[in-house]
């Protein structure tokens, strides 16, 4: 799903292992709010997009967070182009 | 360095001689296995998944820890993703040091961030049913001794 | 169990291979190899010596302590003895457990015990001269810290 | 070097590494005179035996010992068909 604002200013946003299976996608573009300038205002605007999100982003103590493949937090800030990655905490090795 | 994140098998003894060098002393390797069925996890097989760029970006990270800890000549972290069955190789992480204390605590160091940073996730297939593997506490408290 | 005194090269490959099982989540090994010239020892050979019979049942008996300490499924202990050239395997040890840790702690444990307990001796060749080895306070400090 | 009592009590001795060097021998089997008792009681009259037995028993601090293959010190018992093995300490791995 791709969503475009007035001003072109776009985020990608990833799901991986169960977020995905819940979103039903592994990337989106969506419209960066003027209104959203960290993780923690993107996470009610992502919820909203579907119940699926919804039910992906419910718990965000069970969630982490990476901007640009690097380790954030709900006071992470995000700009226009900013790749925002949500997961569950890992489990390899 | 070397990090590779590859569906294909690797061979420890390769591994391990490749690191081999005049200045090395010792080589502590760990290899990650998948349990199976007759264990107690009844686990038929598993599939990994991962997250492509920040997985490898993440291995780099915790080898540049771990090589500001230790005095090591090399170091080798190769984690499979895919689909895997019981009693493959999953991971293996080798650390290469003139001295055998800092091979080993580089080793565990290396497998405990992995284990807690490196963007892996599980599906364990078990009685026909796949479900994700959730995270242990005891791998963050492993990872937590090397801090603080 | 398996200990094994030899003179010929080992793989680590496939001993680690030998210890996949399906009850096994990790393996921990460690290889010692010779340091050679281009570090600063210097040396450009060694020749290690060993009490036959008494060298098998001390890395029986180290193995044995490991056993009881954590849950093993298997141990590997393989030593070289004869002359050996820079940059060759010496020693392995490697533990196979259903827990990281467990795995590790007993490779440790082997090593440190193997060093300060099993009868070999090195002695070292250079700039031509053979001399032997003095045992380091370092190595029975490293065993010390498993027990009191 | 053999040396049998009368009753024909006797002892094998090893030595290795530097020791071995020092004494010329890797394995002597001697009579065991009915006044030694442990290791201690042995050490000097091995060390009678040679220069080089006295040189390589010289700092017993700086040797290890074991009977019949196991660990042992200066206090560990000898008798008859013993096998006492006198090395420095060890250096492996």
């Amino acid at each position: 799903m791709t969503i475009t604002t007035e001003n072109g200013a776009s985020l990608s946003v990833r799901y991986f292992a169960w977020m995905r299976e819940h979103t039903g996608t592994d990337l989106e573009t969506i419209a960066l709010p003027d209104s959203v300038i960290n993780v923690g205002d993107l996470v009610p605007h992502l919820s909203a997009m579907s119940d699926g999100h919804a039910l992906a982003l419910k718990n965000m103590k069970a969630v982490r967070v990476a901007v640009n493949r690097t380790y954030g937090d709900l006071d992470t800030p995000v700009t226009a182009g900013d790749e925002v990655a949500f997961f569950p905490p890992v489990t390899g090795g | 360095m070397s990090v590779r994140v590859q569906t294909g098998d690797f061979d420890v003894g390769a591994e391990s001689r490749a690191l081999q060098a005049e200045t090395v002393g010792g080589i502590a390797l760990f290899v990650g296995t998948v349990r199976g069925l007759s264990s107690d996890d009844g686990v038929t097989a598993m599939t990994l998944e991962h997250f492509p760029g920040m997985t490898e970006s993440e291995l780099e990270r915790i080898e540049a820890e771990a090589r500001q800890r230790w005095p090591l000549e090399d170091v080798t972290i190769i984690h499979r993703v895919g689909r895997l069955l019981p009693g493959e190789q999953i991971v293996m992480v080798a650390a290469a040091s003139a001295h055998r204390q800092a091979a080993f605590d580089a080793a565990q160091f290396i497998m405990d961030f992995l284990k807690t940073d490196a963007p892996f996730w599980k599906a364990e297939e078990r009685d026909g049913k796949t479900s994700w593997v959730d995270a242990k506490d005891s791998d963050d408290a492993a990872r937590d001794r090397w801090t603080g």
